[in-house]
């Protein structure tokens, strides 16, 4: 649902959408090794078959969105691989919109990059309880579709009155999925931190 | 279990001889253009194009339609809500007010726009089958490169793909686990914690396998840059197609610019 | 009470992959069977559909377990009843302590706590993995992962257990040790279906074999199925090492009508031709020992000739 | 000259498992060496060292191939020295197209484009998967990924192949097929080195066995190494099963000295042993017999006895 499809959003919005992330695509994949793109790759293709779990909670039906858990994951680097994902995504299940990659990627990834800084950050401070990866993973996971969600939003208020309902509509819906990616984000932050640290970038 | 874009890249017609580049860049340009009308006839006309190009691929329409059925679903509350919905009344028939939000009607002009909002998703969709269905996905991603994509961008969408297949076999293993291990899926907590612990398993082996295939590629002489044997050559009757099918393109934004077709003014 | 009833039983993957045909089988509470076949013969496919989670509309009733019809939207009622051990013990590990890993079943079925516990420590300990609760599944080694991965299906205490290729990958001594543990509980009155492409493991495992190549190719006991070497053979399957090897024997003149199939059963079978001959065994060279011989090597055609190895310096 | 020389290697994972203590052996070219040892010895650790893939400071210089120090920098130098064949074949099919896989090796190598071509026919043509060029490998049968695995290592003409657990998951005939190319490969003047735990199919394969475990406990040709048992089992390790029997026939009376390791090796030795015995051999029960077949029987005591098994109707 958070991906939006073609001819929705105004031109210039998604026009835009591709400038920006053509820069920030740019900007991290000059920050990426060659050698960590089969590793990077290999972690892509598992948020691609993640996402496609569906998920009935409550009474909705939901699919993990995952941007906040590539975001603790992979660092600056869940940029590409978000964009990746979401090109496969359009391509291979028509989730989404083509002329939109560039700003559906934008509302994926720029709040991926931001529960990496949280994350990051979070780490950092000294709060006396044993599991931070568990708080700061749920924060992560939550803020990050929150902030998905919100875009998305914003950019439907902004493309005519016509979709302002929907957007209140498309904002709605999602509350019970950011309480899910958050409580996904943090166990498994917790999993993570016991079983294999390293995955959690803290760089 | 995944199924594939790519299932009947093995066909033979005019798209699937079409040299993977030009196909790409030509439809492309195509779904930009058909996305930046905003007049319904326009749209129309590049959806009925469309329709063409996917005949002319062969891929049977059930298949496509089959896939679309998803789309539409996705794009039907548009259609649905735009007509009845607006912040205030004075462009509608007020129907009935809710919670404070007003449902009113507001005549043939939205429901044109919201058709041509459904039109423009669904034509932009189904330009991917001819687009990408008609060559296997390897080829596709190798045409990516002849396009002098960044290298590095490339190579993630070769491995991505590659291993998609290899975790969803993967995935599909796991749940059957859960499964036989008296696990059913409801919408409560426990679920989702046992959910979200099996997803958290197959990162981490999806992230060891990721350090053997890496080993795997470095003792087979990698060093940053994969290349393979394949070669693209494109001849008179590709740059025909090529022009036909972005000669069309542009032409849809010339019809556009110079007002005819128009139905309506403003929109 | 038949434990498991197959009858005539068809499976095509979405994709057009024929994998069973017509596959029809009974086995018996308490028997311990070996499922053999070549890679791609659909045995993985076959006991997937033991517990529901494979199933077609064209073979709606086609698997009871324990005289019940096994329905698809029942799996996870099944554990009770047959617990399966799938090939790759890491599908069956996923929670970060291998205790939690073990009680997961348990809770599943609504064990109470307690009771989930002891069953949590019996099935590690009968594993040889007792005091393992505390240890991150994902750390072990591949024979312990093996072994926790058995566990993880005998706390659900079931009456028939499915075991895909349980010896893969392992050293010799955990081999050992796991055909061990197949034994104990084949001892302890389980039903036991086992996928194996370990010759010979069989002997010391089932009391009977089921060849399976898409549809059942043959079924009796251990010795029946590997007394007709043709139809193995078809299969690309193979008769254990020493029962081979008495075939060679028989060439150089020992009498015996049946062969035996592991080591054991040769020691045995020598001491009892010895008694029945008074006391000794006479081989000899004759004038057809060498086409003999020759013969039966050459009907397990895979292998082959080494120049190196006669044992003799 | 040597093929492999590694002296005094170790290596501890960064989490601090000691996998490899002081390594040392050297690998003649056109040896076959087969590496065997318990799980979590160390062996699939000490193949990465071979051509840098893992490496340490504190064994800077510890492996030589052909005479040159690898040089961890230079890992993709090394394939036209050395070639390795990992466990899992998914790990080494990586790219859309079989015949992209076998052709990566060689390209990454400057091949021409010509001779690459050949190459992959060829290396497919080797492991009978001819006309495989265009097959997506995650269609492939379990069987089919791991020939094509070895194809890709092929299609880069090294000198030397490592291979970990060729066999293993694969049917009876599947395994001999791919012991057949392995034996080809030997014939064809390569330096072999094989992990496995199918101890049985060590004398096709192996002149010289190397039993590691974390160090090199044991090191000599194939006969040396299996017949010191004592060493064999402190490893969790096993002889094949006819030298097993073999021991048990010496207890009736079986006259020989060193007993044979393959079916086709016991019917040379058997007729060896005849034709230097004047055409027969006798075998008896005596006094100790019994005794002695059960202390033969219980050397390997991984083995059980099993009461229906003993070829008597
Ligand atoms: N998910 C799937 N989709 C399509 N075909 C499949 C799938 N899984 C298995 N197959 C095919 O079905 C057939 C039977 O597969 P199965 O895994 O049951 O064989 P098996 O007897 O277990 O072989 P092995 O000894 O190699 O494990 C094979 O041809 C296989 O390629
Ligand atoms: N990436 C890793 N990080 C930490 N420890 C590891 C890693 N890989 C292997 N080990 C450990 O190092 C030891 C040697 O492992 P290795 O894989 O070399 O064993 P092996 O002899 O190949 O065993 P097997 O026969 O089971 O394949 C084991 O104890 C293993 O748990
Ligand atoms: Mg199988
Ligand atoms: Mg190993």
């Amino acid at each position: 649902m958070v991906h939006i499809s073609d001819g929705i959003l105004d031109p210039l919005l998604w026009e835009s959408g591709w400038v920006i992330t053509a820069i920030i695509l740019a900007y991290t994949l000059s920050k990426m090794k060659i050698e960590d793109v089969p590793k990077l790759s290999v972690i892509t293709a598992a948020v691609f078959v993640a996402s496609l779990i569906h998920f009935q909670f409550g009474p909705t039906s939901v699919h993990f969105i995952l941007n906040g858990f590539a975001g603790v994951t992979l660092g600056l680097l869940a940029y590409p691989c978000i964009f990746v994902a979401l090109v496969l995504q359009c391509f291979l299940f028509q989730h989404g919109g083509v002329t939109t990659i560039g700003i559906n990627t934008i509302n994926m990834g720029v709040p991926a990059l931001l529960a990496y800084l949280l994350f990051k950050y979070g780490m950092r401070f000294d709060l006396g309880i044993k599991q931070k990866e568990i708080l700061f993973g749920t924060l992560g996971g939550g803020i990050a579709v929150a902030l998905a969600v919100l875009f998305l939003s914003i950019e439907l208020a902004t493309t005519g009155e016509e979709f302002f309902e929907v957007a209140i509509f498309v904002a709605t819906a999602h509350i019970p999925i950011i309480a899910i990616e958050a409580i996904f984000t943090g166990i498994t932050a917790g999993f993570l931190a016991t079983v294999q640290p390293e995955l959690l970038c803290r760089r | 279990m995944i199924s594939e874009i790519d299932r009947y890249a093995g066909l033979s017609s005019p798209i699937h001889r079409w040299d993977p580049r030009l196909r790409i860049v030509s439809i492309l340009a195509l779904i930009f253009s058909v996305v930046l009308l905003y007049n319904l006839t326009l749209v129309t006309i590049g959806m009925i194009f469309s329709i063409i190009l996917v005949y002319l691929s062969k891929i049977p329409f059930s298949f496509v339609l089959d896939r679309l059925k998803l789309v539409f679903v996705l794009v039907l509350p548009f259609f649905l809500i735009i007509p009845f919905t607006t912040m205030g009344t004075d462009t509608g028939v007020e129907i009935a007010r809710f919670y404070g939000i007003t449902l009113s009607y507001r005549g043939i002009e939205a429901v044109g726009f919201a058709a041509m909002i459904v039109l423009k998703a669904l034509t932009s969709v189904m330009l991917i089958f001819p687009m990408i269905g008609t060559s296997r996905m390897d080829i596709t991603i190798k045409a990516l490169e002849g396009l002098h994509l960044p290298n590095k961008l490339v190579q993630m969408f070769a491995f991505t793909y590659r291993y998609i297949f290899v975790l969803d076999d993967e995935f599909v293993r796991t749940e059957r686990s859960l499964a036989s291990r008296g696990f059913k899926r409801r919408g409560d907590l426990y679920t989702l914690t046992t959910v979200s612990k099996a997803i958290a398993m197959l990162f981490v082996k999806s992230y060891e396998r990721a350090d053997r295939v890496f080993y795997a590629m470095r003792s087979k002489g990698y060093s940053g840059k994969v290349v393979t044997l394949h070669e693209f050559d494109s001849g008179r009757q590709d740059w025909i197609n090529a022009i036909a099918v972005f000669g069309f393109a542009v032409l849809l934004q010339v019809a556009a610019m110079s007002g005819a077709f128009s139905i309506y003014g403003g929109i | 009470m038949a434990a498991i009833r197959v009858h005539d039983l068809n499976y095509t993957y979405p994709d057009g992959t024929a994998a069973l045909r017509n596959v029809s089988f009974v086995i018996e509470e308490g028997e311990s069977v070996a499922l053999v076949g070549p890679n791609g013969a659909g045995k993985s496919t076959l006991l997937l559909h033991l517990n529901g989670i494979l199933h077609s509309t064209e073979s709606r009733e086609a698997v009871e377990i324990l005289s019940e019809t096994v329905d698809p939207k029942k799996v996870h009622k099944m554990p009770k009843k047959i617990g399966i051990v799938f090939q790759n013990p890491d599908d069956m590990l996923f929670m970060p302590l291998l205790g939690d890993d073990v009680a997961f079943g348990p809770i599943n079925l609504g064990v109470a706590k307690e009771e989930v516990k002891r069953r949590v420590k019996d099935s590690l300990d009968l594993v040889g993995l007792a005091g393992y609760e505390e240890r991150v599944s994902h750390h072990l080694s591949g024979g312990e992962k093996k072994r926790a991965a058995i566990a993880t299906v005998l706390s659900m205490e079931p009456e028939i257990i499915a075991l895909d290729e349980p010896t893969a990958n392992l050293d010799p001594k955990s081999r050992a040790e796991l055909i061990d543990i197949l034994r104990r509980l084949k001892g302890a009155g389980k039903t036991l279906i086992i996928i194996t492409h370990d010759v010979n493991a069989i002997p010391e495992l089932a009391d009977r074999v089921i060849v399976l190549d898409k549809t059942v190719v043959a079924d009796g006991t251990t010795r029946e199925v590997f007394s007709d070497t043709e139809t193995l053979l078809a299969a690309g399957l193979e008769v254990p090492t020493i029962m081979q090897f008495f075939e060679v024997l028989q060439a150089f003149g020992y009498p015996c009508d049946v062969l035996p199939l592991s080591v054991e059963g040769a020691a045995r079978n020598l001491t009892q031709t010895m008694e029945e001959g008074a006391g000794h065994i006479h081989l000899h060279l004759h004038e057809h020992t060498h086409r003999e011989v020759n013969s039966a090597l050459g009907k397990y055609r895979h292998h082959h000739r080494i120049a190196a190895d006669s044992g003799h310096p």
